[in-house]
């Protein structure tokens, strides 16, 4: 494999589970890892798990993380010979991009100028309508305010969605689907925008009918050899949020792969693209097709495409960056079916509000064809300070049924106490008809919210009861015991611990 | 012998559960009307194995004071468990079930996006009160019932902690 | 897929990972799961795992899982319609699947004739001797004692290896490489052969030189369609217990898996075999292959096989056990490299002795490529009745460079308190220059004994050093915190209690 | 300021330590003449996260007494620590290294499956003295010097608990 570009040590410009997961595969390569950390992450994973950890700043992202001077000087200090965003912070800035390359060390992602012309949504669109990439009906730039938004809103008909045009993953995108609740959802999407992205434009584009949000992951080399490792379909959102993705797509047929690949590769020749990236789509019930937007980055689900493919897409990403060339078009082979769940601390039952906290015990699912992406530990306190994934659960098997039934086995075995994770929701999500029909898009989670929101049947309340008061009993029991044991005995202690050690000694703790 | 009564449902449905140990990890429980032979085995690090009447479980118990969150594989079940002297003092306060007045605090800290009703306002069960932005995302805080806004003290833009109060419904 | 017995719930005759592995496959396919326990194994993985629980005795095995007649009568009360051995056990006892058919049930495993044909070694060899498959030069039977056993090996020439006739999984096996050691070595086998099977009948057979241990995965249905799934190498033994299993081997090529698959389906044609069986051979340097025994019943090791072909092999046992097809040989597409290490309780710094006792953290590896099978938890006590496997951690990658790569990245990532484990001898064993050359035979762990078992290098030495002092400062300076706190507090409990809420809410315990 | 004696090999090396804190977490090490600079965090579950001079490292330390295994990422460091009070003791004791008579125990639960030596016999180092069969493997123990087997108290095929003492060498 050709490498023009010797990389001994990599400066990870991320935090979390995505920093682990790109160490990982940096230590498999033998190539040394560089963790930064904001105040709230001294005891991360990733910072344990690299070889080289430096402090960047306060817990408050825009003081760490989406600092790009604290960052590059980071990579300076420790002599990294380059930097791997991840995705999120600053993985889509083309300023961070420039900035490392000025500083001699190399991007691990696309050229700056491919950033720019992705990054900001408008003008993503219309160089992709240059290209002749399909794309949705909207607002050609950011709107000025609500009132010309309202205006806009009314020319293309409802439904219609809120997008920031700084955006990603969600912040600050809203569905609206009446008049009356532009006003409200303008400025809510303006504030998130603001806070996420440090600014407030919006722009405006029609919302399809039952659009499924099916993505095509692309690859180029630095000659501009571009392949497509097929797609990822990705509808199971809540609130704009991915939260279930899987591969194939029920509605994408061989035809539809290559089609949608065939444009997807065009769009990132458009761009003269290096590197991974996703060019997300939304697909009609008609099964035609309108570009989205353009992930400068690795993207969250990746693993899926890695289940089917066999290739690491990290260990690709960094071999491109070294100047290898990508695998044909035609060694790329797809095999069986994988599906993604994202576990979030968060409380479904409370409209997914977070719940960071400390993870007092954890154990994760294992055993065949099941892979678990978590940047979290037992005994780890996940801050408030980011995002509340904590872990991403994937599951291969040769069809899709066995995949979902994988998938459902696996998150059962999900153990984690001390705070609240979405672990039933996602169940639900996977054993419900209309996903198991593979008949859903992007409103299955509203359209769906009470079933997937499950009430306990009879049975599993019985056993909730039955739980709760033995437990009781043992508890109340056990403050007898100690009571008794520390009337009798001195010193104080010394009780305990022999009530202690005579349960050690049963080998159980009845 | 001891006898709880749990609370399902926020406190609109009511069990009795009598618990008896019959030798070491073994417990007959009457629930229902009907008596279950338990084996009860705790893992120290909270999860309860539980062979019921032959059919194995895990059971992870989150406790909060006397609330419970109780997993299952596939399921959550959130009850409150009260023995009867706890449940006689309950009574007692009055304060049963979503009775009286509720005040809605701030589950995490976090900061005000916006406040969606004024003081005097009557509210409807599940109705948006607080817009309260934690962890880069927008959450809206909802009524626990119909009734009357009695106080409003969260102020838009200001960043607040755990459990701060932010307004009362009556 | 034609089923023409119905499976609707199994009962694992089996404990610890086999059973949990056997379990995940039963809950995907929807049928319910029966575990049994002994005393030992109230709080065991498997019983928590399982549908239903039912104890079957105390805990030394032969009071429990090794009784034929109470684990029988756990099946029937629990109205399981079939049964799963696992390995190990009762898995290769043909007594014990004929007892479950005559109750009605159905084993979950090859016919009781099978295992009769190929249970005995003498007789195994017997049977294949007459299917024309070649054998190892070595007694005929059960030889009578110590001076026959001498006069043999004398006869055939050292070194000679003594073997249990009933045996299997290394125990009652020793290689004897002088005369003057025969003695101790065939009263050492008698004594674990009689421990381990209640039966101390011993042969003798030619020890290979720089032999390598490659064994063939055969399928069988009912019918008698026999396909294999390829092989596995396992020449990675202490004590002639596998350790280290990885596919596909060094030496074998195409050619060579074709005709060492093409005898192992004979084999198992000879004796009628059906459902999953392994056929182990031992490889010369000259790659000519004899066949050593065949195991009647899943493999430890599978999980390599699996992740090479996609297939799980639990499914099929099920699938097959209902009157389904196997696959068509040419069905079967192996993919990349696939490298299994087991995990045991146990101290290679002194003599491999197993370390039982609490494990009270767990945090295992995982992401990309990375399978974990384990049958224990964070909180559970080893016990010393049984086996001290506590996992079997297997890495799969496209090429054999990056799976050893991967299992070594995944093994570094294996954390366990309160247990020794062999981690840092099977990242040793895994680095070996003759390991990485595929330059190994079942001599490697006797060979490179020393070289496995590292010293620390300086700068570990002096991390080492840093870590136990500023461990020992902390808890030095934190007595003294503690005495403070008592001597102004009261009550004592207290001022514990503030001491520690201080720490959690500085988020950190420094 | 706190020094510390680290014996390494079994009592065969000697290392001394100095640790120094200058902030929370933060600390100064001195060790074989170099000052490293240290930012230790503790996880509750005993493994401490080093930051020294830059570099990341997780230990894993295994503390039974004085003794503790430090485990790294490949390697595992068993080692002794002593305060300067705890060595005078020691050195007072005698009982430094391996020097004086050694008992050898039974590891764990088990069975004596042979006795391979008899009192008065002259033994190397690393020698086996006693076939221990436990979790149903044969396991030799070894002698940990070269000298003299003084008395032997363990029976072929007798169940022993942990720690009962077999033999000893002086």
């Amino acid at each position: 494999m050709s490498t023009k570009r010797a990389i001994r040590k990599i400066l990870v410009a991320n935090r979390g589970e995505i920093a682990v997961r790109v160490m990982r595969t940096c230590r498999e390569m033998g190539i040394a890892t560089v963790a930064i950390y904001s105040d709230a992450d001294r005891g991360s994973l990733h910072v344990r798990y690299a070889d080289e950890a430096i402090h960047v700043g306060p817990s408050p992202a825009r003081d760490s993380y989406l600092d790009v001077g604290r960052v590059l000087d980071a990579a300076r200090r420790t002599r990294a010979d380059a930097v791997h965003p991840g995705y999120g912070f600053l993985s889509e800035k083309a300023e961070f991009a420039r900035a490392v390359e000025r500083a001699g060390m190399v991007f691990v992602g696309p050229r700056p100028e491919s950033m720019d012309a992705m990054g900001v949504k408008t003008t993503a669109r219309a160089n992709m309508r240059a290209a002749g990439v399909p794309i949705v009906p909207g607002s050609e730039g950011p709107i000025a305010d609500e009132t010309a938004a309202r205006a806009f809103a009314d020319a293309i008909g409802y439904p219609v969605m809120i997008k920031a045009a700084a955006g990603g993953g969600g912040k600050g995108m809203k569905r609206c689907d009446r008049a009356e609740d532009l006003s409200a959802l303008w400025q809510s999407a303006r504030r998130e925008s603001a806070g996420a992205f440090g600014d407030d434009r919006l722009y405006v584009e029609k919302f399809l009918d039952r659009p499924r949000h099916v993505e095509i992951q692309v690859f180029a080399d630095e000659r501009g050899e571009t392949i497509h490792l097929g797609e990822r379909e990705c509808s199971v959102q809540r609130r704009q949020q991915k939260v279930i993705e899987e591969s194939p797509s029920a509605i994408v047929d061989d035809a539809l792969r290559a089609a949608m690949g065939e444009v997807a590769v065009r769009a990132a020749r458009a761009v003269s693209y290096r590197g991974a990236g996703t060019v997300e789509f939304l697909v009609d019930a008609s099964r035609s097709f309108w570009f989205l937007e353009m992930n400068t980055r690795l993207q969250v689900e990746h693993p899926v495409t890695e289940a089917l493919t066999g290739l690491d897409l990290v260990r690709l990403q960094i071999d491109v960056a070294r100047g290898a060339p990508v695998p044909r078009q035609e060694e790329i082979v797809r095999r069986g079916h994988a599906i993604e769940a994202r576990v979030y601390a968060e409380d479904p039952a409370r409209g997914f509000l977070p719940s960071p906290g400390k993870i007092t015990y954890l154990r994760v699912p294992a055993g065949p064809g099941v892979r678990d992406d978590s940047g979290v530990y037992g005994g780890w306190i996940v801050p408030q300070h980011y995002d509340p994934m904590i872990s991403k659960l994937s599951a291969w098997a040769p069809t899709r049924d066995q995949a979902i039934a994988r998938l459902v086995r696996a998150l059962g075995e999900y153990t984690v106490h001390g705070i609240t994770a979405n672990i039933a929701w996602l169940i639900a999500a996977l054993q419900h008809p209309a996903f198991r029909a593979g008949d859903y898009d992007t409103g299955f989670c509203a359209r769906y919210e009470r079933e997937l929101l499950p009430r306990p049947d009879p049975e599993q309340e019985e056993i909730a009861l039955v739980a709760a008061a033995v437990a009781a009993f043992k508890r109340d029991r056990e403050e007898a015991e100690a009571f008794a044991a520390r009337a009798v005995a001195s010193p104080r202690a010394s009780a305990w611990v022999r009530l202690g050690r005579a349960r050690a000694l049963r080998g159980e703790d009845r | 012998m001891s006898t709880y009564v749990a609370l399902l449902d926020g406190g609109r449905r009511e069990e009795a559960v009598e618990v008896r140990r019959v030798a070491p990890g073994a417990y007959e429980v009457r629930l229902r009307g009907k008596v279950h032979v338990v084996d009860a085995f705790r893992h120290d690090y909270g999860t309860l194995s539980l062979i019921v009447d032959g059919k194995s479980h895990s059971a992870m118990l989150d406790w909060r004071d006397a609330r419970v969150n109780v997993r299952l594989r596939h399921a959550i079940v959130p009850l409150e468990l009260l023995d009867e002297r706890k449940l006689r003092m309950r009574r007692a306060a009055g304060k049963f079930t979503v009775a009286g007045p509720q005040a809605i605090v701030a589950p995490m800290p976090g900061r005000i996006a916006k406040v969606l009703v004024r003081a005097g306002e009557e509210v409807r069960e599940g109705q948006a009160l607080v817009v309260f932005e934690a962890m880069k995302m927008e959450n809206e805080l909802r009524s626990p019932k119909d009734g009357k806004v009695v106080e409003v003290l969260a102020r838009e833009g200001e960043t607040v902690e755990a459990q701060t109060k932010l307004c009362t419904i009556a």
